[in-house]
């Protein structure tokens, strides 16, 4: 009850920090709302299940195509909730064919999977309106944006904490230990999965939907970025993503470190997050939580 | 320099109220610099483009602009440039945010713009906001008068799809009447919004012109293989092969058409065609190759701009948009000195004066650069302009082009 | 009642008939010995019934349903638990949420204080008890064996496949389990238990079947088909097992 | 006959790209994302000799190949092995490291590239003339790729089905749990099959430099195909690797001038992720 209220108290601080805070650091802000939503709602399936998605762009470009699609047609939130669904039922039908794919083949199927919506995308859009590029001219401020994304990743944490507490939860996590077992115990193997992935890819989907007004024009290009993947997939993986918190975690330093990376080191950046991220790999194996917790532990040892 | 009276006017009264502004500056600080902030992409996909033409640009002109001494304001003193670069990694999200950091933070006095139609879009709406002047360079849309309209302090200056369509068309149509080619046309174009821009703007000028397109395919972004393509090309009998392309697909259709021994009397390629490098990937047969753009190589100014960046980049820059970039940045200078750096101000001599350039004399229309080259040629190892035609400087096109 | 009937199942793999055409049925609350030598096909006849492999052909009733082929969860919350020959267990998970996964998804489906009150009975049975908050993983092989009976009983089955549930204990540990098992099956469950320690079967199985080859070879009183001519000529096949 | 040539020379360049990762894959058990950035060092490494050194890229070749396996070797030893002594005993858990840290490998070579070669399409010409193959034109430097690439596959195939060292690296491939037991050095043959397939990446970047245009941040597209003909030919089986090279190639070209060659890279994906979901194991992947 404490902690809930505390991570109350914790959203409605961020809520009420942007009426102080530049624009640059707005910006900011959005940029390390939109990962903490990304990465929780990516380790909602995938933290718990240990199945890495690389198809968190196919689901976020697809949100944001829909925003640019749509934007002129129908008002702002029927446009969020067709994303929703658009997601939800795209999310369905992957999952359906997918998820009996096992191990490093469903890595390389998602990652794929987001080649091909973007490939297709891009066939339709090409070979039948004949356009590309599609702009979105939607009368939000980046305050706007941002509350909505601070939403987006309490929702993404809170139902993670919920669906924790529930069977759910527990079917989730035996799934990521041993799906025989799991399945030897009466988990219905598929539908626990295709519950948690498409939950998580609608969640996934509307970060899309709700960063796209800040870019104005939108491609194909833009929107299927796979860079947004894996940095969901890494800062999750940081943080430990089996955890409610690893993800949040991971994403806010590691956002702050690309931006001040790339402020310091325009040109040499990519070497110091390169070796940053081998580094991290070799030292918190586990994630920061629970290099924490080890730590913990060794001092709780020595103590005694 | 061709200076109406009103500008001089306008000039001489806005430079007194500058003077007065900047004499309280001065006294705080006797050698304050110009802050210059861009953020453009180092790394990712549009790095590649970015590199080539806008990024060195910028590096040049800061260096001529600082060797000799600084901006000039409109008081006739002189501050340096101090340059803040940021890397946008080819996002969009990064792009936003490096330009609100450049505005808010780090407060800057000019922001350069990034490289790219669709990183130009993303922050109009922001440069807008902040008030600063976007001169788009690296932005090729049919939309831009809509846009101009739109965001008032944006200038766009690369013209639009169809006008490069149109300039082909015209040059295809004298061929066609001329009787050295028949009216006959395969286009192949990439999946991309630059190219989709020039096919949609092809498709009804080709038809307008009289002249028939007899293979018309897209092909995806990343294509590295070209040979089913062009050896379809090749067998459908036109005379003319068109390509709206990217420079590695415009690299690789060159060389698989020499593999190939494909020889249509025009060769068209787009971007990277203007490259410098193009000569190599042609291995020295560049003669007769057609592309997008195209400067006027006989101008002295353009003459001594290749030399000075040839000189500081260690390579020339490309024939279509570098010069064109290096102009912008002319423009921005001279409006300095002429109002100074309130934005306000300097947007509307942006839209108004006419600016003495390596490009010759420039004046936007309804903030767009329309007086443009829409083809050139590679002739003699220069790529020179061949349309619009009546343009100073234009080149008459060699067609057919020698084969390979 | 007939709780258990094993219709005429067949199994191959390409041309290997891992089960051929094995038929027996079984009284609710009573408990039989699966033996036989190593690949003569035990493991797969318990993965047959437990869904883990679907049989090529016949059917397995269980409480008048037709099982064979079935997915192992619904096979699973229909009333037949298992454990596996190489121990399987959870380690991420504490014990009391190892054990609480068939209470809750398994054939009754508790949710609340209801499952953890059978999933800590079931941890009480086996002597873990006091660990239930401890992560499973780093229990010892004969604590995850445990652990692996523990979960079987919380899923309060019909019926209870152990796999050589008895290997690797030593001989303390083994006279436990022999026991823990005769109180499970006087609790009424249903088991059917692949065993090599004979000891082990004499005790507790009244009812013996021998598979050889696929084939089930002999089915009767423990004490009659362990002197079966078939099931001596069997075993001497293979002797270092018995 | 033009789909057929075409796609067969094409799909060779497909197969050749392939064949490191799949051995890479299939015996270290090293998801390798910076593949393509290895394959992409070479072929600056090609141009470069070529250019200052004037050296003949198939001679620089020769040189790059050895200079593939030395990197793979130390890639191996310092960055993988403490990797896989780490997952022991903990399925998956190689597979996360190995995606995670060379990952982070693929930034640190891409930013060197960068700073080396700056973001410029680098080319060369060489070999650039037409040949004629049963009435199609290719390219010599294509042609001579997919030679080098069947000679490379070809090779690998004899090596593994019929040599001793063969036999050792499939079978730690197919059981590195075991291998042991049978007195094998499952680590150095790891290191062997990783540094092996380092080489294969280099000859294979190499060789691309002679006909294609690239640039420093092209290596993400050079990996994901590589990883669409792996898994579709069967991790760590070359000649699958192979087969699945020349059936892309062949997809892709028939794709191209039957339908639209705006369809050919979805096609590509299409069918890649049809077999993933129809067998998992690829195409010509032993069921496990």
């Amino acid at each position: 009850m404490i902690r809930l209220a505390i991570a109350l108290l914790g959203l409605v601080a961020l809520a009420v920090v942007p009426l102080f805070a530049s624009e640059y650091e707005l910006g900011l802000l959005i940029g390390m709302a939109t990962y903490v939503a990304l990465a929780s709602a990516w380790a909602l399936f995938s933290g718990q299940t240990n199945y890495i998605s690389l198809a968190t762009v196919a689901f976020y470009g697809t949100g944001a195509y829909t925003v640019a699609v749509l934007n002129e047609s129908l008002p702002y939130p029927a446009v969020l909730l067709c994303a929703a669904l658009i997601g939800a039922g795209m999310a369905l039908l992957v999952g359906l064919s997918t998820l009996r794919l096992s191990g490093i083949y469903f890595v390389i199927f998602t990652f794929g999977l987001a080649e091909l919506v973007r490939q297709l995308i891009t066939w339709y859009e090409v070979s039948i309106t004949g356009t590309l590029g599609r702009y979105i001219f939607l009368d939000l401020t980046a305050r706007d944006i941002y509350w909505q994304m601070l939403a987006l990743a309490a929702v993404a944490i809170g139902l993670t904490a919920w669906i924790n507490r529930t069977r759910l939860g527990l079917a989730l996590r035996a799934i990521g230990d041993d799906e025989v077992v799991a399945a030897h115990s009466g988990i219905h193997l598929a539908r626990t999965k295709l519950i948690a992935f498409t939950l998580s890819a609608t969640l996934i989907t509307l970060v899309g939907a709700v960063a796209s007004p800040r870019w104005v024009y939108v491609e194909p290009l833009i929107v299927f970025n796979p860079t947004v993947s894996f940095l969901t997939v890494i800062m999750a993986l940081l943080g430990g993503a089996n955890r409610l918190w690893g993800p949040l975690v991971g994403a806010i330093p590691l956002f702050l470190l690309f931006e001040w990376l790339s402020v310091n080191f325009p040109d040499t950046y990519p070497i110091f997050l390169g070796l940053l991220f081998i580094a991290v790999v070799f030292v918190l194996p586990n994630g920061v939580l629970a290099g924490l917790d080890d730590l913990r532990a060794r001092f709780g040892r020595r103590g005694k | 320099m061709t200076i109406t009276r009103r500008t001089t006017l306008r000039a001489l009264a806005s430079g007194v109220a500058m003077t007065m502004l900047l004499g309280a500056n001065l006294a705080h600080s006797a050698d304050e610099t110009v802050k210059i902030g861009y953020a453009v992409a180092k790394t990712g996909p549009n790095a590649t483009g970015a590199g080539i033409t806008t990024i060195p640009n910028y590096e040049l002109w800061v260096k001529d602009i600082n060797a000799a001494g600084g901006l000039t304001m409109p008081d006739g003193s002189k501050r340096m440039i101090e340059v803040i670069e940021y890397d946008d990694r080819s996002s969009n999200e990064d792009l936003v945010r490096a330009i609100e950091r450049l505005a808010t933070k780090d407060k800057v006095d000019l922001i350069l713009p990034p490289w790219g139609t669709g990183s130009n879009l993303a922050i109009a709406p922001l440069m807008d906001r902040f008030g600063y002047p976007q001169a788009a360079v690296t932005a090729v849309t049919d939309k831009a008068p809509e846009f101009a309209a739109r965001w008032k302090r944006s200038y766009w200056m690369l013209g639009g799809g169809h006008d490069y369509a149109n300039g082909l068309a015209d040059v295809l149509k004298a061929a066609v009447a001329a009787g050295t080619i028949n009216n006959k046309i395969a286009m192949v174009s990439v999946a991309d919004g630059f190219g989709i821009d020039l096919v949609n703007g092809a498709r009804p000028s080709f038809k307008e012109a009289g002249l028939e397109v007899v293979y018309d395919k897209t092909y995806p972004l990343g294509t590295s293989d070209f040979a089913a393509l062009m050896a379809e090309a090749q067998a459908s009998g036109a005379d003319s092969f068109v390509a709206f392309s990217y420079p590695p697909d415009s690299f690789g259709m060159t060389k698989t058409a020499q593999s190939m021994g494909y020889n249509p009397k025009v060769f068209y390629v787009g971007v990277g065609g203007a490259f410098p490098i193009y000569g190599q990937i042609a291995d020295g047969k560049q003669e007769g190759v057609m592309s997008i753009g195209g400067v006027n190589a006989a101008s002295p100014a353009i003459k001594d701009y290749f030399a000075r960046h040839t000189d500081s980049a260690g390579a020339p820059p490309d024939s279509w948009a570098s010069a064109i970039t290096y102009a912008s940045l002319e423009m921005l200078a001279q409006a300095v000195e002429r109002v100074g750096l309130d934005h306000g101000k300097l947007a509307g001599e942006l839209s108004t004066g006419t600016f003495s350039t390596i490009i010759g004399d420039v004046k936007l229309e309804d903030n767009q650069l329309r007086d443009l080259w829409w083809v050139g040629q590679w002739q003699g190892g220069t790529f020179v302009a061949v349309n619009p035609s009546d343009k100073d400087g234009a080149v008459a096109p060699v067609i057919p082009k020698p084969n390979w | 009642m007939t709780l258990l009937h094993v219709d005429t199942v067949s199994r191959f793999f390409g041309g290997l008939k891992a089960v051929d055409q094995v038929s027996f049925e079984m009284e609710s609350g009573t408990i039989m010995g699966l033996l036989g030598p190593n690949g003569s096909g035990k493991t797969t006849l318990l993965n047959l019934i437990s869904g883990f492999l679907a049989p090529s052909s016949g059917r397995i009733i269980f409480n008048g349903r037709n099982l064979a082929g079935a997915r192992v969860d619904k096979i699973a919350r229909a009333g037949i638990a298992r454990t596996f020959q190489l121990v399987r267990i959870l380690p991420s998970l504490t014990l009391l949420e190892n054990v609480m996964l068939p209470a809750v998804f398994g054939h009754r489906a508790h949710w609340g204080k209801e499952a953890e009150r059978i999933a800590r009975e079931a941890l009480e049975k086996t002597g873990l008890a006091d660990r239930a908050g401890a992560s499973a993983g780093d229990l010892n092989y004969i604590d995850q064996k445990r652990l692996e009976l523990a979960r079987a009983l919380a899923a309060e089955p019909e019926l209870l496949l152990l796999d050589e549930w008895l290997a690797g204990l030593n001989p303390t540990e083994l006279q436990e389990g022999i026991k823990l098992i005769e109180s499970l099956s006087g609790s009424g469950i249903t088991i059917i238990m692949v065993e090599h320690i004979m000891e082990a079967v004499r005790a507790l199985c009244p009812r013996c079947a021998v598979m050889n080859a696929g084939r089930l070879i002999a089915d009767g009183e423990t004490s009659a088909v362990l002197s079966n001519k078939a099931v001596i000529a069997a075993y001497l096949g293979d002797a270092e097992d018995a | 006959m033009t789909t057929l040539v075409l796609g067969l020379v094409l799909g060779g360049t497909y197969a050749l790209l392939a064949l490191g990762l799949t051995l890479q894959y299939g015996i270290a058990r090293i998801m390798n994302l910076a593949y393509g950035e290895v394959t992409l060092l070479a072929a600056f490494g090609l141009v470069f000799l070529f250019q200052t050194a004037g050296l003949p890229p198939l001679v620089a070749i020769i040189l790059i190949a050895p200079a593939g396996y030395l990197t793979g070797w130390l890639l191996y030893t310092f960055m993988m092995r403490p990797l896989v002594q780490r997952a022991t005993g903990k399925p998956g858990k190689l597979e996360v490291d190995s995606i995670l840290a060379t990952f982070g490998l693929l930034f640190v070579l891409q930013g060197i590239m960068l700073v080396l070669f700056g973001a410029n399409f680098t080319s060369i010409s060489y070999l650039d003339q037409g040949v004629n193959v049963l009435g199609v034109s290719v390219a010599l430097n294509r042609l001579i790729a997919f030679a080098i690439c069947l000679v490379a596959g070809l090779g690998l195939i004899v090596l593994l089905n019929w040599s001793r060292w063969g036999l050792i690296l499939r079978a730690v491939a197919l059981t590195p749990g075991s291998a042991p037991l049978v007195g094998i050095d499952v680590n150095k043959v790891s290191r062997q099959g990783f540094a092996l397939g380092t080489a294969l990446a280099a000859v294979g970047g190499a060789s691309i430099a002679m006909y294609q245009t690239f640039s420093a941040n092209d290596g993400v597209i050079f990996t994901m195909k590589a990883l669409i003909i792996v898994i579709m030919g069967g991790v760590g089986n070359v000649a699958g690797a192979l087969a699945a090279g020349f059936a892309l190639g062949l997809v892709e070209t028939f794709v191209a001038t039957t339908f639209d060659p705006g369809l050919t890279l979805a096609a590509t994906f299409a069918i890649f992720l049809a077999v993933l979901i129809w067998r998992p194991q690829g195409l010509f992947g032993r069921r496990s």
